[in-house]
């Protein structure tokens, strides 16, 4: 079809319409998701084409929305439950690690929880140490659960559509700084599958591989590093469960260096994982030791400058790679 | 205590099927029995098996009212409340032993067994962990215009869980076609209720949420089974309820625990409180059989369940290559085990 | 909504001092309404700001009654609980602000504000975040035999959250020296209390808990003074409460939110719940002041309030070396930087 | 004083005894841990030393029960709140992750959270999927926890004993194969510092960093491989936060080559954090890459099988570090 202009806001929310539109047991659950039309607006009016019995409105219950929706899930909906924000995610961590999550293994394979659970994540309006979170750590530690983070704006739209296909429970992590951010896309065009990742670039000096919104500032990197002569490959994950680590082990072993870069807490995070599977998959071929950009082992502030110092922008992630080139370069 | 009068009325009682509760009751009894010794022979997959002894009616009398489509969850004393709604002895006591004939293949065990041909949506090891999960059946079910109801089992000690508090205010709020059935055995471990809560009138907090509420004297399973039907009716029409069966828990939690912690006269008090027994009397008394029909009876249950623990032996643990097998669907790639991803690891180093 | 035959039979109410509680409320009003000014000129730390306007008094008529050491904590929307219990207006701009010179050092912003020296054991942005945390004060202030309270506020939507109910049912039953106090302002974000419960009457839930529970109308401050007088003395004797204040959110959630989803005239309505101009017509009516009295205290506060906004802007933003201070204790050491750890490795690589 | 033959049960409920009658601020809450004694038997008869008003038998409120604390060590006591089982720290993770952690953060240093939350994990008694976690990842990738696992008797005493005199929130794991464990122990010789690492062997070839359980298996290994004439270092972590790495980089230095060894499910649990920390920093030392023996991505199951083989045993342990000497000396 037609190319057209779409904010990522707008593409979650046509995902959601089209997936509702294609299949009747499609309903949406959450706190603000009907008559207000979502905290940040994802659901905007969708009350009023699919009404209040599927764009469902729930008290303030985090664990129960969880709960219900796998109970859903299990009787023949695809429910998608929104979190208002993943800093609450921690109230539901047993519907979702112990229930959905392993729902299909405990009982034998009988059935399986087909639900998505939606939420934002990550810094950028000053929201404070509650509210402005990257916690997709603790649902990647957890077996059994799908996690897709979509960094753009055709992602955005067919990561959702392809999550509210899937067999398992998928937890899918939008990024509150993107959903402004407009991007020219054809919705037709053949998306690239579930599971695999997105080569947003390619070079022959470093693989930097990334997710959600600091695949951004990754590209603003490498466009400043293009400018020193240092060609950078940029792997945006799209999904971190699955994790398609043929793509990343590919290209690092042809570059022989790898950063990783993730808003998500260092220890024990995202880019642990990452630096873990890079180093034992390519080892040989590895001039440097893989570097971890990622989020401070702090909680954030509303400060804005604090906030902003806590994860990791174009600058740092521009500084490292130049230094972890130059270090060989020296040395 | 229901007194001897209570019988006498309840003769009268038109829509209770009393032998098809007793047999009900029996079976789980003997069931239950057959899983304490399945324990001490030690072919149960670990100590973790609460039996439901004295929770009989709550089973039989509420599952009584259930249909076909009926959905429900239950908590880690549940195997009575699956019996009643169908359950296959021989695979239920076969996934107790962690056997690849259980419903489970031997995975979940007695604390996570399900059916979803029989709607049973899960045991749970979670206390109220299971809940929610009716809220989310109860919409399905208005949505799919089924008719059928979805209903939760739990035990007093569930009601210390919040999870209980944001579903019932769910149900109430979406007039969904749940029921939360409380079996309250005065117990969840060595606490008794009144030293886990203020106010052990249970049912008020579910009023309290706009619920219908009552509690029943699980000794009476007819009066159980009367009390679900009003329930059940009321929640097929969307008005959720609530029900308190009250009874006591004859035994341990667990099979380990001797309950030191309750004395030997409140105990045999307790156990006074024996639904079976009382639906026994009361068959008896209302000549609806005589005692060589129900000596008859009980033989065959303690023949079918004796058979379900040979049935278990004679079966085999799931093998290693299921391990990986339905932590996500058939048509995704299982996840790698450790030891080949090493293997490839160190064979590329 | 109440009378003005009540204002009448109020001038007879003896324990309460309504000139001081106008002069707290209408404190609250004004900095609320600076809150609202810095956010417009771009000199608030974000924009969740949750103005309390229209409850001011649930926090001036319950804090009347709240003494020195006596702990609380507050919910997102807690500035005038916060203010009503002595807080410096300009430290809390400050910390609005996410200034260093905020109660906070700028780090917690309006919804994470603390002060121990007062007693608040912090704001919360996690709906029902706060609440079990005055159980454990509770406890400790009976452990110490302090004969302190310990006070929970929140809005009417944290009554979603299953930890009220469960720390409503320890309160209970460990006869804590506990009072919730649930400011219900009908609304929670854009969805109205009633359509998130099927029973509004909200304290009929603590009721079931075991908890003394009653509702007050928050237009009267003196009403709210006259319950928390009664609710907190039988706190401080180890019967814990529940006290619904019914008033009106004013305003839109927070500050971008215009409220769509509620029309010109329920607004309107709404806000004809004003607790300030009721308390002001009340002084005016009884002659405890005369209307040149009155503007004189109001301008006062203005001039007060007005400060804050020139105070805070004056202000610096905390330093970034701050960052990793108080992630633990000052003798611990504070986490490396990602930068610093950069160096090192690539130094060392 | 005297050497005595303890249980880690016994020198855990020793520790709760010395800090009760040292600290009259120390109470214990949670389920079944006054009359009962505590599922696992640690706070047996503590009760009847220090009565119901220090020893609180709490209802089946996790949230809550872990909110409470939070708020008792604010207010002036010393909270130990225990978690009958690791796997219930879902429900909590909004109370420990949003509140317990943050606190002192948020409110710019005025307080801290002096709580411990005792609990237990791990598999050995066929509880199935809910019942036999290893979660310490969730607690290690959260800033301002502090983590303490104890491997050992002695341990299992002094790291107690040393929790309840921290300013900050500790989580304490036990172990739930390790209760009946025996070691001679002198309670009053002087432990090794909170936060070291403990060096529990020394040997050329091979550096194991393990925690809790896995200490046991490793050991056995070691002994094995010692007698094919490996020598392995085996670092006992004791606690994760804070993570005493300078042990471990001194050890894989000399040693070139080093494996984790965790409970924990792989993807993005405590043996990624340790092998991304040691690559980075031993990276110019590593002959190999690090190794990560670790639980399997998968729920646990009751059969007892099929739950053993979902965690890294002795065997894996012995094959794992023979292979990776193994592969090299064969290239
Ligand atoms: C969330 C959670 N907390 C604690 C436990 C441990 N536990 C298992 S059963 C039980 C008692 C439950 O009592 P009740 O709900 O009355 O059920 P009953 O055992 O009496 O049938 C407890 C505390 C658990 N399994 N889950
Ligand atoms: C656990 C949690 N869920 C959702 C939110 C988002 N949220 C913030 S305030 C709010 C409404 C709260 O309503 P109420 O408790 O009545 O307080 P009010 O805003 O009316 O003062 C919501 C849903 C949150 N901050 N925390
Ligand atoms: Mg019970
Ligand atoms: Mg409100």
């Amino acid at each position: 079809m037609a190319l057209q202009e779409l904010t990522y806001r707008d593409a979650l929310r046509q995902a959601l319409i089209d997936s509702m539109r294609e299949n009747p047991d499609v309903i949406i659950m959450g706190e603000e998701v009907g008559r207000y039309g979502g905290a940040y607006a994802v659901t905007k009016e969708l009350i009023k084409e699919f009404g209040a019995e599927r764009v469902i409105d729930t008290p303030i219950s985090e664990p129960a929305i969880i709960g219900a929706a796998v109970g859903a899930a299990m009787a023949g909906l695809r429910p998608v439950a929104e979190l208002m924000y993943v800093d609450f995610i921690g109230m539901t961590m047993d519907q979702l690690g112990n229930q959905a999550a392993k729902i299909r293994y405990m009982f034998g394979g009988q059935i399986g929880v087909p639900m998505v659970l939606r939420t934002q994540g990550g810094t950028g309006r000053s929201a404070g140490a509650q509210h402005s979170q990257s916690l997709e750590a603790y649902v990647m530690h957890t077996p059994g659960l799908r996690l897709a983070m979509p960094a753009t704006v055709s992602d955005a739209y067919h990561l959702l559509r392809m999550a509210l296909t899937k067999p398992d429970p998928v937890v899918f992590i939008e990024h509150k700084a993107l959903y402004t951010m407009k991007e020219t896309v054809d919705l037709d065009a053949e998306p690239l599958a579930w599971g695999k990742s997105a080569v947003r670039r390619e070079g022959k000096d470093l693989v930097i591989v990334t997710y959600s919104r600091q695949l951004h500032y990754v590209m603003e990197a490498a466009k400043k590093l293009s400018t020193d002569g240092i060609e950078a490959t940029v792997i945006d994950l799209r999904t971190l469960n699955p994790l398609d680590f043929d793509t990343i082990r590919e290209h690092v072993e042809r570059a022989g260096r790898a950063m990783v870069v993730s808003e998500s807490v260092m220890t024990a995070g995202v880019a642990a994982e990452l630096s873990a599977r890079i180093t034992e998959e390519c080892f040989d071929y590895l001039e440097d030791p893989v570097v971890r950009v990622a989020g401070e082992d702090i909680p954030i502030s509303v400060s804005t400058a604090l906030e902003t110092g806590s994860v990791p922008g174009p600058q740092l992630i521009l500084e490292t790679a130049r230094k972890l080139l130059g270090a060989r370069v020296a040395a | 205590m229901t007194k001897p009068e209570a019988i006498h009325a309840a003769s009268a009682r038109p829509n209770t099927d009393l032998p098809q509760l007793y047999r009900t009751m029996r079976r789980i009894r003997t069931f239950e029995e057959r899983v304490g010794e399945l324990f001490v022979r030690g072919q149960s997959a670990g100590s973790m098996l609460h039996l439901s002894i004295g929770e009989e009616s709550a089973a039989a009398g509420f599952c009584a009212h259930m249909q076909d489509g009926d959905t429900f969850t239950t908590h880690h004393r549940g195997h009575g409340i699956f019996l009643a709604r169908g359950a296959d002895p021989n695979r239920m006591m076969a996934e107790i032993g962690g056997k690849e004939a259980g419903y489970c293949r031997g995975k979940g065990g007695s604390m996570h067994i399900a059916d979803m041909g029989l709607g049973h949506l899960g045991a749970n090891a979670i206390v109220g962990g299971g809940i929610p999960a009716i809220i989310g059946a109860g919409l399905a079910a208005r949505h799919h215009g089924t008719g059928k109801i979805s209903v939760a089992f739990f035990g007093d000690g569930a009601t210390g869980q919040g999870i209980l508090y944001e579903s019932m205010n769910m149900a109430a709020l979406w007039r969904l076609p749940c029921v939360f059935v409380c079996i309250n055995n005065q117990y969840g471990m060595g606490t008794r209720i009144d030293q886990a809560t203020a106010n052990a009138v249970l049912h008020e907090r579910a009023h309290a949420f706009g619920l219908a509420a009552e509690t029943v004297d699980g000794l009476d399973v007819e009066a159980v089974a009367e009390a679900a039907e009003r329930l059940v009716a009321g929640a097929r029409e969307g008005r959720p309820a609530f029900l308190v069966v009250d009874c006591y828990r004859f035994y341990g939690h667990a099979r380990k625990d001797k309950s030191p912690y309750r004395d030997a006269t409140e105990e045999e008090t307790g156990r006074r409180k024996d639904p079976v027994a009382f639906a026994r009397a009361a068959l008896l008394e209302r000549g609806l059989a005589d005692a060589a029909e129900l000596d008859a009876l009980d033989a065959q249950i303690d023949a079918e369940m004796d058979a379900t623990i040979d049935f278990t032996i004679a079966q085999t643990e799931p093998p290693l290559s299921t391990m990986f097998r339905d932590v996500y669907a058939p048509e995704e790639p299982e996840p790698e085990p450790v030891r080949t991803r090493i293997d490839r690891i160190l064979a590329r180093a």
